[in-house]
Parts: structure tokens; sequence; C-alpha cells
């Protein structure tokens, strides 16, 4: 019985963290953008500072007709935001927040987080078939082709650092963390950032979407709580990428005086916060130059952190 | 676990895959069902592994082996259909019949040829 | 491997949920191979390929089962998808996927299944293995790999390479062969 | 003194190899009539130079000879008459080439007899290569027809001086292609290449005997040397079947019935070839042969009476042919044959001394005619007498040298012929043969023919209306020149050489004339010749030759042999060859090409499947798999 309930209280805590969490990055995405463009965002839902604006945005998208086009394979269109969204959501389940903190401790932990964010691109590919829109197609294409190409240095990335911890498990490697690992493993966790932006499709990655040549790639077509869906998604993607970034990379839970699992929110959020600076900072990349990045860029440098670990663990040994 | 249930459900999802590969006229399709049967594949593999407690996991690791093989066969079975697609406009298996003796079904088949048996000419015209 | 082994009434747990799993797999296999629809034919085969992933779970593989959604679901259905896209695949049933020897596949298949369900049941229809959890662990694997069964894996490795190649030679439309 | 015969056998030879190589060396020289003429000029230094150095030396070796001791007693009779001419003769074993069985000696000698026939063979070929430098002036080939004419006088010697038999026959193969190549000289005349075809067949048929003949004699004997072979104790019947052999190859070659029919033909080739090969030296051959091995065939009488037949037959016959024809050619080859039966029949009848004697007159005569007859065609442009007449004020050397030879021909004294054909006469009078009387008659009534149609040609050619023929229309820009100037002096000169002895080689032999029959046969020619006299006479436009009646054309398709042999063997052969290859056409190959297009068609059903979809081919293969595990699961 104990079992169980403890298994329902994860779980619970898990959903939770999943509505909460993205809804402060959105809102946090929403401010940090106005005053970096030195204007100043919401200000009238909820009264301070306009705090609710994000759960008004909700509230109206669950209002609006959901239309779905004539033309378009409504199956698929429909299930599409949810094969976006789930992905990000089992993953959390695995993230731990401190020691023993975690929904599930899997063994293969950072196999199972990398194995599941892939499936999240499907949802950009269905959802930009079945639009029946060929901006909907060509987004999806890019999507998936982005996809193709980062998933090979954020794994490598991500087998460095759990080269270096000798384990798969996300609760193992963040156990195993230790400060020098920061400058050890630095370009790793460059590469692994990088390469998550790039799958979440966050800009300066947001080829796929590109509103300025493809209006909004796989998401043009959809309204009201689907488009809602895909946008929670995204924010979901930053919470998991910053917290697989922290665990894998930051030492998770670990640092001084403060409890661990506040360490590890803080450290979500700074990242959080460098993913919406990035943003803001960087203009939206060509698709050559999005391909060049990472077969030239990228995959180089994740193996280069790869041979680096071995290096320095068989030194170690 | 009785082993016959992950084998009887591989046997099945290989036929199955035979009758992709056998009735399915786009060659994408075709190319899935063979993923089916290597997959069937796969599932015996864990399955007999498991059965028999393989210290040396042969059947596990030999599946991620398939795995891998079968990625390095999808990426060139489609780098092959997207070129035969570029040339032809065309991925539909049965329309690739430039094998075929009068090449009469192929679209882009050799220009017709008289059938006649026996003739020099035509023993001349078939190296 | 003699096993005291027990009925097949009432099945276990697993047994169950490998059953349901298998329903799936095999259900999902089989619309993969007769929708009209060419995107859902890869839509079916995710489905399926996450059963057997689910499969090879309670098999105890979870490596195998991960590996299995990492590059399957991640990547080839991707690749998949992306070249039915290319070959400007329509929205829509399309009436000309099944070609004409539909009838001799059909036949075929069902002999074929019959031959390999008949063996397998004859073969192996009292087999029982007792699942013990961790026997698919990436530790145990990891170290088959790279003890026993290293040359096959580098060998593996310059397959990869030769493949990508191959792969790049092909689609590039700007590599010309010696004229 | 072999080494003397060797040079004199190796030097024609070189002069082939040399004219054949050499001639239009240095090489590169583009086909201009200049480089022809240089290459022609240069040809007939080659040819001429070893065969005068080979006449000396023959010379040198028949002085020698002469005054040489006996070298032992004759070996048998009839033999004295060469060793009193020329006594001496040597012999010398080149190389022994080991067979197994029968040694093959290589082995040249030098008697009176091979010293004599080797004096006429180098004179007549000299006389030949000379007169062919004016005969083939403008013939570009003329090169390779010299070559292959010194080639041929090489192999003759090689035939007379030849001390083993098949030495001997090799030279004889060798005069047989010589032949072939220059009766097919302008080859592009397809009558040319037929009857060189035909002359090369029919003497190659006559060559299977002698070889099975050389084969049985030497085999009998131990040895192919001939002194062992005539000395060696051979049975009787062996002997005659060697012999009977023999005569078939004797036949070929000196063109005596029954294949007697290449040579008319042969006339096809440069008039000089038939003065050389079929007049003067290569018939001579067969002759020479049977008196080289005369004791063999002495020691064989029914060969001899065969022979006699054969000779008397041939004789009369071709007499009567050579009285109808038109072509001057063919005339004298019909005498030729003619001339070689008279010999033939001495031999037979038991006098090698008279055949040779006559062989050499006649080579000489027969040499001259043609040669004259040669420059006849020459300015006449026309080998028919039908073109020719009133020669005698054109041509008046050849006419005068023709004049000599048809005397000797006719055997009318003081011609070389009336003494040797005296001797035949004499020798077939006193002959004991059991054909004596039909031989003795048969000679006398040829020697009767022989006068008629010698004085024929001789009145035909010569006298009466002169035919001037209207000249080809010349070329633009060319005048209308009648060259009516004897032949070049290159031509006349071998024809007063060879005048001479065709008139006073006949008091060589004058040792013994049998003056009663020389009386008869000299009456029968006179009595011949006026016959013909009288027709022509009275009708000088007209051809005496119809004095023959009805059985003129009978005698000018010299009795139908030719048609005879088409009909027995050319026809039926030529028909057998033709269903030979309608069977082959048909059902040879009709099974072949039927197992083809059965596997075609039958591939054709099998070809259905072949659509070319992959799918239905693996279809088919798991299908096939399945059928197999399953009957290897059932079965097994």
């Amino acid at each position: 019985m104990a079992e169980v309930l403890d298994i329902a209280v994860r779980l619970i805590v898990i959903v939770v963290a999943f509505l909460v969490l993205p809804l402060i990055v959105g809102q946090m995405e929403h401010k940090a953008m106005a005053h970096m463009q030195s204007r100043l965002g919401p200000m009238y839902a909820g009264g301070f500072h306009g705090w609710a604006q994000l759960i008004a945005d909700g509230v109206k998208f669950a209002q609006k007709e959901d239309v779905i086009p004539a033309a378009a394979d409504r199956r698929v269109f429909a299930i599409a935001p949810a094969v976006a969204l789930v992905p990000y959501l089992v993953v959390m389940v695995v993230i731990p927040v401190g020691p023993g903190l975690v929904g599930a401790d899997l063994d293969a932990g950072l196999f199972f987080v990398l194995a599941v964010m892939g499936i999240g691109v499907l949802g950009s590919i269905m959802a930009g078939w079945a639009s029946a829109n060929k901006y909907s197609v060509l987004g999806g294409m890019r999507a998936a082709a982005q996809l193709m190409s980062y998933e090979l240095p954020l794994v490598l990335a991500a087998s460095s650092v759990a080269m270096a911890a000798g384990t798969l498990s996300l609760e193992g490697i963040a156990e195993q963390w230790r400060w020098w690992w920061l400058p050890w493993q630095a370009i790793g966790a460059v590469v692994f950032f990088v390469a998550g932006l790039a799958e979440l499709r966050r800009p300066p990655f947001d080829m796929p979407i590109a509103e300025s040549e493809i209006i909004m790639g796989p998401m043009t077509e959809y309204t009201g709580i689907r488009f809602a869906l895909f946008m929670l998604a995204e924010y979901v993607g930053i919470v998991v990428l910053s917290a697989l970034t922290t665990v894998l990379f930051l030492g998770g839970w670990q640092g001084p005086i403060l409890p661990g699992p506040v360490w590890t929110l803080i450290k979500i959020f700074v990242l959080a916060f460098v993913v919406i600076w990035v943003r803001v900072s960087f203009p939206r990349f060509r698709e050559d130059q999005l391909q060049k990045l990472a077969w030239i860029g990228l995959v180089p440098l994740a193996l280069l952190q790869l041979a680096l670990t071995g290096v320095v663990r068989v030194l170690l040994a | 676990m009785h082993i016959v249930y992950p084998v009887v459900v591989s046997a099945l999802l290989f036929s199955i895959g035979v009758y992709g590969v056998l009735a399915r006229r786009n060659a994408i399709l075709v190319l899935m069902s063979v993923e089916l049967m290597l997959n069937a594949v796969n599932l015996n593999l864990v399955a007999f592994d498991v059965w028999l407690r393989d210290r040396l996991h042969g059947g596990q690791v030999l599946t991620l082996f398939v795995i891998v093989i079968a990625a390095a066969e999808i990426g060139l079975g489609l780098a092959i259909v997207l070129a035969v697609y570029r040339n032809r406009q065309s991925i539909d298996v049965d329309r690739l019949r430039d094998l075929s003796e009068t090449g009469a079904s192929g679209e882009a088949g050799p220009p017709e040829e008289p059938v006649g048996v026996g003739e020099d000419a035509d023993r001349e015209a078939r190296p | 491997m003699t096993f005291e082994a027990p009925g097949f009434w009432p099945p276990s747990g697993p047994e169950v949920v490998f059953l349901l799993l298998g329903l799936v797999a095999v259900g999902s296999a089989l619309l993969v191979v007769t929708t009209r629809q060419l995107v859902h034919a890869a839509l079916w085969l995710v489905l399926c390929f996450g059963a057997l992933a689910g499969g090879y779970l309670v098999l105890t593989a979870e490596f195998v089962a991960w590996v299995q959604v990492l590059i399957y679901v991640g990547a080839i259905v991707v690749l998949l998808l992306f070249g039915i896209m290319l070959t400007r695949a329509p929205i829509g049933r399309s009436a000309d996927l099944d070609s004409g020897n539909r009838w001799a596949a059909v036949l075929v298949a069902l002999a074929t299944a019959g031959v390999l369900v008949s063996v397998v049941v004859a073969g192996f229809g009292t087999a029982y293995a007792p699942l013990e959890p961790g026997q698919g662990a990436a530790k145990p694997l990891g170290s088959s790999i790279f003890r026993t069964w290293v040359l096959p894996f580098e060998a593996l490795s310059v397959l990869l390479l030769a493949a990508l190649i191959g792969a790049i030679v092909l689609s590039r439309t700007d590599i010309r062969g010696r004229e | 003194m072999i080494s003397v015969v060797v040079l004199i056998v190796l030097l024609p030879f070189a002069a082939a190899v040399a004219g054949l190589l050499g001639s239009r060396w240095p090489r590169g020289g583009s086909r201009t009539k200049e480089n022809d003429r240089a290459a022609a000029r240069r040809a007939a230094w080659f040819a001429i130079a070893p065969i005068t150095a080979a006449l000396l030396l023959t010379l040198w070796l028949a002085s020698w000879s002469a005054r040489a001791l006996p070298r032992g007693s004759a070996s048998y009779p009839g033999a004295e008459f060469w060793a009193g001419l020329l006594p001496g003769s040597t012999e010398g074993t080149l190389t022994m080439v080991e067979t197994g069985s029968v040694p093959i000696s290589f082995t040249l000698r030098a008697d009176g007899l091979s010293i004599l026939i080797g004096v006429l063979v180098v004179v007549v070929a000299l006389a030949v290569q000379v007169y062919s430098v004016g005969y083939m002036r403008d013939d570009p080939r003329h090169p390779s027809y010299s070559a292959f004419i010194s080639l041929f006088t090489s192999a003759m010697l090689l035939v007379v001086y030849a001390g083993d038999l098949i030495v001997l026959y090799a030279g004889w193969e060798i005069m047989g292609l010589c032949s072939y190549l220059l009766i097919g000289h302008w080859w592009e005349d397809r009558a040319n290449s037929r009857a060189a075809v035909k002359a090369f067949l029919v003497t190659r048929l006559g060559d299977v005997g002698f070889l099975f003949g050389i084969f049985t004699l030497g085999f009998a004997a131990g040895s192919f040397r001939i002194d062992d072979v005539l000395s060696a104790d051979i049975p009787r019947g062996t002997l005659i079947t060697a012999t009977m052999l023999l005569l078939a190859g004797v036949a070929g070659k000196s063109a005596q019935v029954p294949l007697q029919t290449w040579l008319p033909d042969a006339m096809a080739g440069p008039t000089p070839i038939s003065a050389l090969i079929h007049a003067a030296t290569m018939v001579a051959a067969g002759i020479f042969i049977v008196a080289r091995l005369y004791p063999a065939f002495l020691g064989a009488q029914p060969t001899l009476d065969v022979l006699a037949v054969v000779a008397a037959i041939g004789m009369l016959g071709a007499a009567l042919a050579a009285l109808a024809q038109d072509d001057l050619k063919r005339v004298l080859a019909y005498s030729t044959i003619s001339q070689l039966a008279y010999m033939a029949a001495g031999l037979a009848a038991g006098s090698d001394k008279a055949a040779i004697f006559h062989l050499l007159t006649h080579g000489a005569f027969k040499a001259l005619l043609f040669l004259g007859a040669g420059a006849v065609i020459h300015h006449v442009g026309s080998n028919l007498m039908t073109h020719m007449g009133g020669l005698r004020t054109s041509v008046p050397i050849t006419f005068a040298a023709m004049t000599v030879g048809f005397a000797a021909l006719m055997g009318l004294p003081p011609a070389s012929g009336f003494f040797s054909k005296d001797a035949v006469i004499a020798a077939i009078e006193h002959s004991h043969s059991p054909a004596q009387p039909f031989l003795y008659g048969a000679a006398l009534l040829t020697v009767g023919v022989t006068g008629a149609y010698a004085m024929r040609a001789w009145l035909r050619t010569f006298f009466g209306p002169a035919r001037v023929e209207a000249l080809p229309e010349p070329p633009p820009g060319t005048a209308h020149v009648f060259d009516g100037r004897e032949a070049p002096r290159s031509m006349l000169w071998p024809i007063g050489v060879l005048a001479v002895p065709a008139l006073l080689l006949g008091f060589a032999g004058v040792t013994e004339v049998d003056w009663g029959s020389a009386l008869v046969s000299l009456i029968v020619a006179l009595l011949g010749a006026g016959v013909v006299y009288a027709f022509w006479r009275g009708a000088p436009h007209q051809d005496p030759a119809r004095m023959l009646g009805p059985f003129r054309t009978a005698c000018e398709r010299a009795f139908y042999v030719d048609e005879a042999y088409r009909a027995v063997f050319a026809r039926p052969v030529l028909r057998l060859a033709r269903g030979v290859v309608r069977t082959d056409g048909q059902v040879v190959d009709g099974a072949v090409r039927g197992a083809g297009r059965l596997t075609m068609s039958l591939s054709g059903f099998v070809r259905l499947a072949q659509k070319g979809n992959a799918q239905l081919y693996v279809t088919g293969l798991l299908a096939g798999l399945l059928l197999i595990t399953v009957a290897a699961v059932v079965l097994g």
C-alpha cells in the first residue's frame, strides 16, 4: 500500500511540476524578453506585472474554436500535439531533483531520456504533414532534418558524461559529479546545450517554425487548445533541457548551504533564462548554416570531448 | 515467461513483414516491411537470449548489431529510393521493370523489341 | 535449460503484459502492411516498435528496449517519414499501394506464418524461462560487447562508415561517377 | 664433284629466294611504272645470272664426265649408251634422315642421264628467262614470275640430280606447285585460275600413285637410294605393283592418257611457261623417271605393256586432236602429248636410249616452237590461227626458226627430230613386246598425222593471205601505230639459239640410223603433209582441218575426254557435294537450328514469368523455400 502511495505521490508531484514549471518559464520569457527589448511586457492580467498572463492565455486558447482544415488528415492532426507533449512528460519522470527525489530511477536513465526525447520530434513531423499545407510540410521536414543532425552530438555529449561517471543512471551521474568536471566537461556541456536547443527548435534554431518564411511551420494550421499544447510542449522542453543539463553537467543538487532540490531549481531556472537570453540575442540560422553547425561544429567537438573524457578516465584509473 | 509467446509473436511479425515485402508497391513501404522482419528477428534473439541465459549476452548483443545494421540499411535504402525517385518520379516497385524481357510494363524500360523467337537478329540484340 | 515450467494457464503477470504488447505489435504491424495511407503506415510502425520495446522491457532486456526506441523510433521512422515526404506522399488514401501479386503474397505470408508458428510451437512449446531483472542492464551488456564481441563491433563501425559514405554518394547529385 | 652438283641445284633456288625477297628492295616505293620497271630489271638479273652460272657449271660437269673413266661395268642393259657418252658419274650423300624404318638419304648423283637432262633443263630455262624479259616486259608481277621459274628450275634439277627417291619426290612436288603458280599467273582471268587448279588436281591424282609407288619400292628394297633400289632383289609382283603406281605419276606429269587433259588447258599461262614447263622440262620429268628407274620397269613387263597401250592411244589421239585445233598453242600442246607418247612408246619398246634421245631433241624443238609461237602471238595479239596468216614476211626470223622447229617435229631430215623419231620407231619395230604391231601401226599413223598438223600449223600461220585485224581504238592523244616489227631482241635471241640444237642435235645421236624405218616414216610424214598441202592449196582461206569431215569436231574436242571426265567424275562429285551441302544445310544445320529454335520457344514460355517485377521473383523464391522446407520436414 505504501508503495502505491509512494508512486501516486511522486506522479502527482511530477504532474504538478509539469504544469507549473513551464508556466513560470513562459512568464519569465515574457518579462525577460520585454525588458531586454526595453518594453514592459504583460502588465495587466492578475495584477502584479501581469503574472497571470499565461493562465489567461490558456483560458483563451481553451475557448477558441478548434479548426481542422478540410484537407487535413484529421486523426494525425489531432494526435500530433499529444505526441509532441507526452515524451517530455515521460522524461520528467526520471529526472532527479535531489538524492532519491525522482519519479523512477532507471538503470539506463540517460538512454531513456535521449530515446524518449527523440520521439517528440515526431509530433512536429506529424503535425506538419497532416495539416495539408505546404509550409507545414516544409516545416515538418526541416524539423526531421534538424533532429537527425543534432541527435548525434546530443548523444555523444551525453555519453561523454556517462563515461566520466561510469553509469547511465541520471541520479548516479549527479552523485558522481565533482566541481572540476565543469572545466573537464565544458565542451560537452556546451555541445549538449546547443544541440538540445536545436532539438527543441528554439531560436536561433527555429528554422522549422520561421514565421517570416513558412509562417509557423507545422503549427500554421493549429488553433485553440492544440496550439496551446504545442506551446506547452515547447516550454516543457525548455524545462527538461535545463534540468538535464543541470543533472548531467552542473552537478544537479550539489551545492553549498542550500538544500539540494533548491539548488536544482536554481540551476534549472538559470539555464532557462539562458535559453530565453539566447532567443533574444541571436538571429535565426539559415537551414544550411544549421546543418553545417551540427556536422562541422558540434559533432567534432563532441568527439573531441569524448576523447578527452576517455583519456582523463584512463589516467585517473 | 513461456518462450513460445515471444517466439510466436516474432513468427507472426515476420510473416506480416513477408507479406508487406511481397505485396506493397511503394518502395518505402517495402523498406518498412523489411524493418518489421528485422524486428521479428530481434525479438527472437532477445527471447532466446533470455531463455538460454547466455552469459555473453550473444542474443542481445546481436540484437544491437542488427539494429545498427538496420539503421545503415535504411539510410542506404532511402538514398537509393530517393535516387530512383529523382530519376523516374516514381518509386512503385512494380513499375521499375527494366530487367523485364520486353520492357512493355516499365515506363522507362528499353524500347520495344520483337519478341520473335529463334531469330538471329534477336540473338544478336541480346548479348 | 530445464526448469519446472508452470502451466500455460493461468498466465503470469508479465505474460499477460507481454501478450497484450504482442497483440498491439502484431496488430499495428498488420496495419502497417495494409493501410492505404503512407504516413499512417509509418506511424503504425512507430506503435509497433514501441510495443516491441515494451516487450523487450518485459523480457528484461531494458537496454535493448531503449536502443530500440532511440534508433528505431527516433531515427529510422523519422528517416522513413522524411523519405515519404521527399517522395511527395499524398494525404489520404492511395488506391495503388498494393501491387498485383497481392493474393500470392497473402498465400505465401500465410504459409510462412503457418510453417514458422508450427515449427516454433513444436520446437519450443514447453520452453520456459524465469525472468530475472537486470539481465539486460547496460553494465553486463556493455562489458560483453566490449570484451567478447569487440571485433564484430569494430567491423560494424566500419560497416556504418561505409553505409554513411554510400548514402552520401548516392544522394548527392553533384558527385558524378567517372564518365 | 658433288659440290658442283649441289651448286647447280642451289643456284636457281637462291635466284628464286633473291627474286622473291629482293627485287622490290628497298621497300617503300610506291607501285609506279618506274618502280615496276626497276623491279623487273632487278628480277631479270636475279633470274638470269644464276641460271647462266648453273649452265656453265653443268657444261663443265658434262665435259668432266665425258673425259672421266667409267666407274664400273654397266649395271643394266642399255646403260652402255650413257656410259659411252658421258662415262663419268658422281654421287654424294649430304645427310641421312632416320625415319625409324627405311632411312631417307639426302643424296645427289650425277651420271650421264642426269647430266644430259640437266643440260636440257638449264638451257631451256635460260632461254625462257631471257625470253621472258621481253615477253613480260610490262607485267608488274614479273619479279615473282621469274622467281617462280627459278624455283621451278631448281626443283627440276633436284629431280634430275636426285640420288634418292624421296628427294626426287620433293623436287617433283615443288614442280607441281610452281606449275600451279605459273599457269595461274594471270589469275585475274577466271579461266586461268581454273586451268591452274585443274593442272594441280590432275597431276596430284597421279602423284598419289607415284608416292605410293616410291613407298612400295623403298620398303621392298629397304632403302630409298636409287642405286640400292635398282640393285635390290625385288619380287616381281611387288615390282609390277610399284611400277604401275609409278606409272600413274608418270602419266600425270607427262600428260599421258588418261591424265592428259590438264596440259591443253595449261596453255592459259604465259607462253614462256608453256615452253619451259609444258614442253621441255616438267612433262619430261615423267619420261625421265621411267628412264631413271628403267631396270625396275624392265623387270615388270606388264607395266611396259600397259605403257605401250597408253602410248599408242595417246600419240594417235593427241595428234588427231592437234590436227583440228585452231589455237596455235593448243596445237603445240597436243603435239607435246603426242610426242611424249612417242617417248613412252620408245620406253615401252625397250629402248630408253631412243626415248631420252627424243626427249632431248623434243625439248629443244618444242621449246623453240613455243617460244616462236609466243613471238607470233606477241605480234598478232591472238592465239588463234584464224587470226594469223602470211606472217613469213613480217616476222622473218621467227619464221625461219619455227620452220626448223616444225621440220624437227615432222621428222624431216636433217632436223634433229628425224633422227630421234627414227630411233624411237626403229626401237618399236624391233621390239618384242606383245603390243608391238599395234604400237608400230599407231606410231606410223601418228607420224603421218604429225606431218599433217605440223604442215597445217606452218601453212596457216606463215602463209596464205594476211589477216590484218583492226587494232583496238587507242586512247585519245596517241596515234594509230601498227607495230609491224618483230619481237624484241631478248625474245629473238633465245629463239635463234634454240634453233641450233633443234636443227643439229640429231647428229649427236646419228651413230646408228635405221635407214629402212627412217625412210618409211619419212614417206608417211611427207604423205600427211602433202595431203594437208593439197587441201590448203585448194582453198588457202580455209582450214585444212576440214578434210577430217564429220570427224573434225570430235578431234577438236580431243575426243570428248574432258566431257567424259566431267560426266563421269566431275558431275557426280559436284552433285554429291551439293547433296552434302544440302544435307548439311537442312539436316545438320536444321537440327542445330531447330534445337536452338525449340529452346528459344520453350524459353519463351519461361520468359513469361520474367516480368521484371522483383516482388514476383521474391514471392516465387519464398514459396519455393517454403515448399522445400515442408518437403524436407515431411519427407525427411
